[in-house]
């Protein structure tokens, strides 16, 4: 079905891309002078739309006050523009070309830093999710009524005007703006479908699990907060020089809810259901004002209820869907979009005989708020071993991963791996251990709903590096032992299906297969089997042997006791926030120690098996 | 003294205003845009029914039926369809809403402003300060209804089940809790809240239908801050009535509206969760 | 509680994860499910309880059709649930966890008691938020509350994950004694196999969404024919 | 599943395609073969929005009335026709509304009314397509621009009258509370001159920003400053806000209030607390004379109970007889306006109004609210001269 989507993508865009198109070439022809101003205009706006969409329909960064950039690119082009009295009177306006390109410029590098900063500041680690809708809602609404405290370089309450550039007729006007709206929607569709839009669908779907795939989420959520801020700045100084005025409300959360209308209407995250939607919308809402200037905010607002609560895909994609479907027929057969290349790398020579330590932890310690959970952890973990951490419930198993994957944590002790160099673990984030070949498969598993289960796998072998912003990979290149782990998990036939329509246990198994297509040196693992019946067990537990005989260190958090024994090389009880001992299987479930803390009714388990 | 008085009621009006936006947005991850909306629709209810002659009273509780019904009416029409979506579906849909209502209110009242006179004049002095009677009438509705809140869900069992609705709501169903019903009073009740922060504060405002419509940012941010704790709300307009207040007095009201945002941007960001009180 | 589901079907979306599904469990029966992942087991649990729209054919309970019927109102019948994840509001006290159980029950103090000594645990935490109990915990706190709700039909999902041992004992103990002493009518999803063994009257096997196999839990080679239904 | 979804598609869009086809078909195509062409003038206001509200009555009715009596007296050598258009209170659509109003409606003038930068937005068509524009309000003075004519006093003319006759009361203690905006900030030294002028002061100012809902911080300065009176430069809503809060705060009470943009109905809606206000404008429901009779009886039969005699229904008006005026044979357009409205005068409801250079020399009233907020004029100056000097 997901692969059935796609290619009907790939086709809707070619359409919509032709009428797209089509409508900037014949509309100056065949529309009157009113048509074609208005059309020349409802592309900057439409310029505004995809940018939002890129940024919140794609990246799924909730944008509230998009407006801002759009107003610094106009006020840029006026400020540049214009000379203004002490209080804010136009004194003069219009300059020569350069100074408008010069001035636009400014407006887009200007609105880029400052989305940057902006985005420095909100996504940093210690804000929500949310967070960047709250300072963008809180700069619109501050921006508004600061705009009149500066009325040297904002012309105040009246604002800015009289500065619209005289070189170029309507109907110019009307073809550079289709221009630069045709060269931002396909640099942007091809973002979108390379493997960095791949990036973004990922970070909107699952923001943590891509951190622990490696890659630094902030600065991709940064840059494509930046990229946004820029196209919006482009979309303002062009409409800036268009229309020769700028004030306040350019500014305000008025427009940028007017921005988010344009969006949603048209489809979020489609790039060009917007830019199609804020043409619709500005032709029409134009004509519709004119003939109910009274009722048409209710109009609006009606639409507005009735396309989120019954259409909330937008208006345009079922449209175009359905046209796609009379196109195709519905019978039209899906392709099979990308596939895994085993790489050809032999394993990394076999276990150290030598065991050196890969990970070596002392006195670890580490408490949620008042619950106190690790209390001080000695542990060496060894090159090339299957460890298994075992112990009762509330042992603090899956806080020890938990720590151990995220330096970032308010931890105290020492944590230092030993991957080439030796490396201290502490304040070193997520993203950055990740990177360093130390991966974590979830215990829930944790994938992105949207996106295919190729998709994951390639996603995961960038293994942080960001991946191309234009090319789209249909090869995967995989370790071998990853195409092993489909195969085993039941994922081989299934590369095109969505992550929301798989089973526990195939999910289980995918993000097994990520885990290890990161290539990493070491891999945590948090119960590895949970849900899974005795056969699957015994099939995961093959594939753990197989991982770990290619010389990549695992670690797993295990409950099931016979299983541990059964894989493990060295098994560790961890109890009350210690290691009360480590050594090998066999030896650990003969210990007393480990049997009066822990195994209180081994015997009940260990006849099933 | 004075500042301390005008403090006291500036975090009253937030309180006030924020709170139907709390209740909903706490129990039901809805941001009512259309918060305001309602208000007006409460005020201009209000305008009608004195201007038929009622008591400013009786028309105040007509005016909070009408919004409670037209939260009701809302609430099956649209806000039941919305249960579970993301919350920009939410903001946008309760945004058309807010678009409908104002604009019917023009076409129906005209946007010509007008107002309503308050019904109980005079001051008194305290301190040393003169302080409006309608003033400190509104200022200790306001802690009323707050305490009371506070009360029904620390002690009550519908405090319980709302707060189950809140931490988990399809286990409050596996429960036997209709949690459909208890969201939807929700809602009605945050109407019922927006009304009655409408006909209270329409004695002291201009009424035209965008009515209100300025303090939505700010107490979308305030309700934010909260941290979905009655507490942090308390703590939340107490922090944007300071800001408010000391900078209008001592500064400028232009920078005293960008300090209120100011104070929500800084506040959400070295305290995501809100201001709660520390749990032990 | 008698429960008797035909033709049963249950999904997400378009997905019938649970397919024609017929199965019957008697009064007083513990019926345990197993199966291996993805089979439908969860799916099909919470289609009884209601929680997945969409679901088709025919749930009696208690000889009263319940399909469609929402979640809420099929608890009310006497049915009580603890789910595979979110199974404990995580920002409430221990306490008002095992409040919320006895909203609609009222068992009395006794019996508030006697749940408090199966899980000793519980009774030193009643303060604590709920969501600060580790996994084990909560799996624990969750059947608690389950079982003040005094219900006619427990329908439990892998009660026992993620427990040590010792814990899947108590489980099973305060079940087992459920069972006897009230005469509970039990269903649940298991993987744990000796507690699936140790409680069950009936075991039925899942696979692909429908019940392959059903075969009184003392049966001879029980066991062999189970693994043999259970390999892939 | 599809079937379902492709029936809601088509649906959807042939309901799109409807109410499309029926906008498009709207308001064009009214030109009548064989007469002569009408003069078609576009009025923009804020009919939605935050700053709908003042105009939106009276401006419409004063409007249409105007064009009524141009058509059926035979006023101007054309007939007149007028297309009402929203300015949702926000520039961008200002700016777009005055683009269709020109291109697409091929309108001869356009009459706004309406906050600055929405003018100016519109302004930059109408500037393009060489037409004339008539601001039917009081504002700012000094902007001289080509095409744009101010129908309406200028600060200056109404707010010097205004602090001369408070301060000839015997208020020398003057504190001014204002908009956030630039205009009412620029307004503030002339004013000061001018109370200076008349032996009074200006002893404080504040500014609010629009949307205000609380003045108590504001109100506690001016009972410190303790000035004779206050005069009131807010706008809209905030006007109606400011002044609720300021009668029922005891604090004040002593302070008299001179109100300079509230409309009489907003004045009248306050009642009691809305006593004793001063207030200065070009016209007023009660100012004397049979032309502002007459006015009142024709918007009276126009509209019945929702006739609105206010300012800004004389100040549309007014720029619809400017226009006429203007418009002297049947060749009469843009062009022709453009050249003849600098001379001319027309005779309003108020008295004499006559436009020199971009603004308009006046009367000015200035009036007192009674107990219940009705204005009295208490003082008249007729044919007010404007302060700023265009060529």
């Amino acid at each position: 079905m997901a692969a059935a989507l796609a290619s009907r993508r790939t086709v809707l865009a070619c359409l919509s891309a032709a009428a797209l198109v089509g409508a900037a070439m014949t509309g100056a022809l065949i529309g009157d002078a009113y048509v074609t101003m208005l059309l020349a205009q409802s592309f900057t706006y439409a310029i505004a739309a995809i940018s939002l969409d890129l940024v919140w329909g794609y990246a799924g960064i909730p944008e509230l006050g998009h407006s801002l950039w759009f107003g610094i690119g106009a006020l840029c082009v006026g400020s540049m523009t214009t000379s203004v009295s002490e209080t804010g009177g136009v004194l003069a306006a219009g300059a020569d070309a350069t100074t408008y390109i010069l001035a636009a410029a400014v407006g887009v590098v200007l609105a880029a830093a400052m989305a940057a900063i902006v985005g420095w500041y909100a996504f940093s680690r210690g804000a929500t999710h949310f967070y960047i809708a709250v300072v963008g809602l809180a700069l619109a609404a501050a921006a508004q009524p600061a705009y009149s405290q500066f009325p040297r370089y904002t012309g105040g309450e009246g604002g800015l005007f009289g500065f619209a550039y005289e070189g170029f007729s309507n109907a110019e006007w009307y073809y550079v703006s289709a221009a630069v709206l045709l060269c931002v929607t396909a640099f942007l569709i091809v973002l979108v479908r390379s493997d960095f839009g791949l990036l973004l669908r990922a970070v909107r779907d699952n923001e943590r699990r891509v951190r622990y795939l490696g890659f630094n989420v902030e600065r991709i959520k940064i840059a494509i907060y930046s990229l946004g801020a820029a196209l919006a700045g482009l979309a303002g100084a062009l409409y800036a020089a268009m229309e020769g005025a700028v004030s306040a409300p350019l500014f305000g959360t008025l427009f940028a809810t007017e921005m988010m209308v344009w969006v949603a209407v048209g489809g979020r995250g489609t790039i060009l259901g917007p830019a199609i939607g804020t043409i619709a919308l500005g032709l029409g809402g134009s004509k519709l004002s004119a003939a109910f200037p009274l009722e048409w905010s209710l109009f609006l607002g009606l639409a507005l209820v009735l396309i989120v609560v019954f259409f909330q895909a937008g208006v345009l994609p079922p449209i175009a869907r359905g046209l796609a479907r009379a196109v195709l027929g519905s019978g039209h057969k899906a392709e099979q979009n990308r596939s895994l290349v085993a790489g050809r790398e032999t394993a990394v020579p076999a276990r150290d005989a030598s065991a050196s330590a890969a990970i070596e932890i002392s006195g670890l310690f580490f408490a949620y708020g008042g619950l106190r959970v690790l209390r001080g952890v000695n542990l060496e973990i060894l090159k090339g071993e299957l460890l298994c951490i075992v112990g009762p419930n509330g042992a603090g198993k899956s806080t020890l991963i938990e720590v151990l994957t995220d330096g970032a944590r308010n931890f105290a002790g020492q944590v230092a791996f030993l991957l080439g160099d030796r490396v201290e673990h502490q304040g070193r984030q997520q993203d950055v251990i990740a990177r360093s070949g130390v991966v974590r498969k979830f215990q829930v598993p944790s994938l992105f709903p949207s996106m295919t289960v190729a998709e994951h796998i390639l996603l995961a072998t960038s293994n942080g590096r960001w991946p191309s912003v234009w090319r789209r990979t249909h090869a995967i290149g995989v370790p071998p032992v990853v195409e092993a782990i489909c195969a085993a998990s039941g994922l081989t036939g299934r590369l095109e299906e969505v992550a929301a329509d798989l089973s526990h246990g195939v999910a289980q198994g995918l993000e097994m297969a990520m885990a290890v297509a990161t290539r990493p040196r070491i891999v945590f693992m948090d119960e590895p089997t949970a849900g899974l019946s005795a056969v699957e067990r015994a099939v995961v537990g093959d594939l753990l042997r197989v991982l770990a005989k290619s010389g990549i260190t695992v670690v797993l958090v295990e409950h099931d006791l016979d299983f541990v024994e059964r894989i493990a090389d060295r098994v560790a009880v961890l109890h009350e926030g210690r290691v009360l001992e480590v050594g090998a299987p066999s030896q650990i479930a003969q210990s007393d120690v480990v049997r009066g803390a822990y195994l209180g009714s081994f015997e009940l388990e260990k006849g099933d098996h | 003294m004075g500042v301390v008085f005008d403090a006291i009621f500036s975090v009253s009006v937030f309180l006030l205003v924020s709170i139907g936006l709390f209740v909903i947005l706490g129990l039901m991850n809805i941001v009512n845009l259309a918060h305001t909306a309602f208000m007006a629709v409460a005020v201009y209810a209000e305008l009608y029914f004195t201007g038929h002659g009622w008591n400013f009273w009786l028309s105040a509780a007509a005016g909070v039926a009408v919004t409670t019904l037209l939260g009701a009416i809302v609430e099956f029409a649209i806000v039941r369809r919305l249960y579970g979506r993301h919350i920009d579906d939410t903001i946008l849909a309760t945004w058309g809403v807010s678009l409908i209502l104002v604009q019917v209110l023009a076409i129906a009242f005209g946007s010509t402003t007008t107002s309503v006179a308050p019904p109980l004049s005079g001051s008194v002095k305290f301190l040393g300060e003169l302080l409006s009677i309608y003033r400190i009438f509104i200022v200790a509705t306001v802690a009323t209804v707050v305490a009371a809140m506070a009360a029904v869900i620390r002690f009550s069992k519908a405090g319980l089940i709302v707060r189950m609705v809140m931490t988990n709501e399809p286990l409050a169903r596996g429960v036997g809790i209709n949690t459909g019903m208890v969201q939807r009073l929700t809602f009605v009740a945050g109407a019922a809240f927006a009304g009655l922060a409408g006909t209270l504060l329409g004695p002291t405002q201009g009424i035209s239908p965008s009515f209100a419509s300025s303090l939505l940012a700010s107490t979308f941010l305030i309700v934010l801050m909260s941290g979905r704790r009655l507490s942090g709300l308390l703590f939340a307009c107490v922090a944007a009535g300071l800001a408010q207040t000391l900078f209008s007095a001592y500064g400028n009201p232009v920078i005293a509206n960008v300090m209120v945002i100011c104070t929500a941007v800084v506040v959400l960001r070295l305290k995501p969760e809100g201001l709660i009180w520390p749990r032990h | 509680m008698e429960l008797v589901l035909d033709r049963f079907c249950a999904g997400y979306g378009a997905v019938a994860v649970v397919d024609r599904l017929s199965l019957s469990v008697a009064e007083g029966e513990a019926v345990v499910i197993l199966g291996r992942n993805g089979m439908g087991k969860s799916t099909l649990l919470k289609g009884i309880l209601g929680f997945l729209p969409g679901a088709k054919g025919s749930v009696r309970l208690g000889g009263q059709e319940i399909i469609g019927r929402p979640t809420n109102a099929i608890v009310r019948r006497g049915v009580a649930y603890a789910g595979q994840e979110g199974a404990v509001f995580g920002d409430l006290t221990v306490a008002e966890n095992i409040e919320a159980g006895t909203l609609i029950s009222h068992p009395g103090k006794a019996r508030e008691q006697q749940i408090f000594d199966f899980f000793p645990v519980l009774k030193e935490r009643r303060q604590q938020r709920a969501g600060t109990l580790s996994g084990g915990e909560q799996r624990m706190l969750a059947l608690a509350r389950v079982l003040l709700a005094s219900p006619k039909l427990i329908v439990l999902d892998e009660i026992s994950a993620g427990l040590q041992p010792a814990k899947v004992a108590e489980v099973e103990a305060a079940l087992r004694w459920e069972r006897c002493n009230r005469g509970t009518t039990i269903l649940m999803v298991e993987q744990n196999l000796g507690l699936a063994l140790a409680l069950a009257s009936r075991i039925a096997v899942m696979k692909v969404g429908q019940i392959v196999l059903e075969a009184r839990a003392d049966a001879v080679d029980i066991k062999s024919e189970l693994m043999r239904q259970l390999a892939p | 599943m599809s079937r379902h979804r492709r029936s809601r598609a088509v649906r959807l869009s042939a309901i799109c395609a409807v109410v499309l086809s029926g906008a498009w078909s709207g308001p064009d195509s009214q030109a009548r073969a064989g007469d002569v062409q009408p003069i078609k003038i576009g009025f923009m206001l804020p009919l939605s929005g935050p700053a709908a509200g003042g105009s939106a009555e009276g401006g419409q009715q004063g409007l249409r009335l105007a064009v009524d009596e141009i058509n059926s007296r035979h006023l101007a050598a054309r007939p007149f026709e007028a297309i009402i258009a929203d300015d949702a209170s926000d520039p961008r659509t200002a700016a777009e509304v005055c683009k269709r109003l020109i291109f697409q409606d091929k309108v001869d003038a356009i009459i706004s009314q309406g906050p600055t930068a929405n003018r100016m937005a519109c302004n930059q068509a109408a500037l393009k397509a060489g037409i004339p524009h008539l601001a039917a309000l009081s504002g700012p003075g000094g902007m001289c621009i080509a095409n744009l004519f101010m129908i309406g006093p200028e600060t200056s003319q109404t707010l010097h009258t205004l602090v001369r006759q408070i301060v000839k009361d015997g208020n020398t203690k003057l504190y001014y509370m204002g908009a956030d905006s630039s205009p009412i900030r620029d307004a503030l030294p002339p004013a000061m001159s001018a109370a200076e002028a008349a032996g009074g002061t200006i002893i404080g100012s504040s500014f609010s920003p629009s949307g205000t809902t609380d003045f108590s911080s504001e109100l506690a300065k001016i009972a410190a400053a303790r000035p004779d009176a206050v005069i009131m430069m807010l706008m809209g809503a905030d006007a109606v806000t400011f002044s609720r809060q300021f009668g029922g705060d005891d604090r004040v009470a002593a302070i008299k209030r001179a109100d300079f943009l509230m409309t009489e109905k907003a004045l009248h809606s306050l009642g009691r607390s809305g006593a004793n206000i001063y207030s200065a404008a070009s016209y007023y429901s009660s100012v004397p004379g049979e032309a502002g009779m007459e006015f009142k009886a024709s918007l009276t039969r126009m509209y019945g109970e929702m006739a609105a005699p206010d300012v800004w229904a004389v100040m549309a008006y007014n720029a619809v007889h400017a226009l006429a005026k203007a418009v002297t044979s049947p060749s009469s357009g843009a062009k022709e306006i453009l050249e003849a409205l600098p001379n001319i005068s027309v005779d309003g409801p108020e008295g004499r109004i006559k436009i020199s250079g971009r603004y308009i020399s006046t009367p000015v009233f200035v009036g007192k609210t009674d107990g219940v907020g009705r204005v009295q004029i208490v003082a008249t100056y007729s044919d007010v001269p404007p302060a700023a000097h265009c060529k």
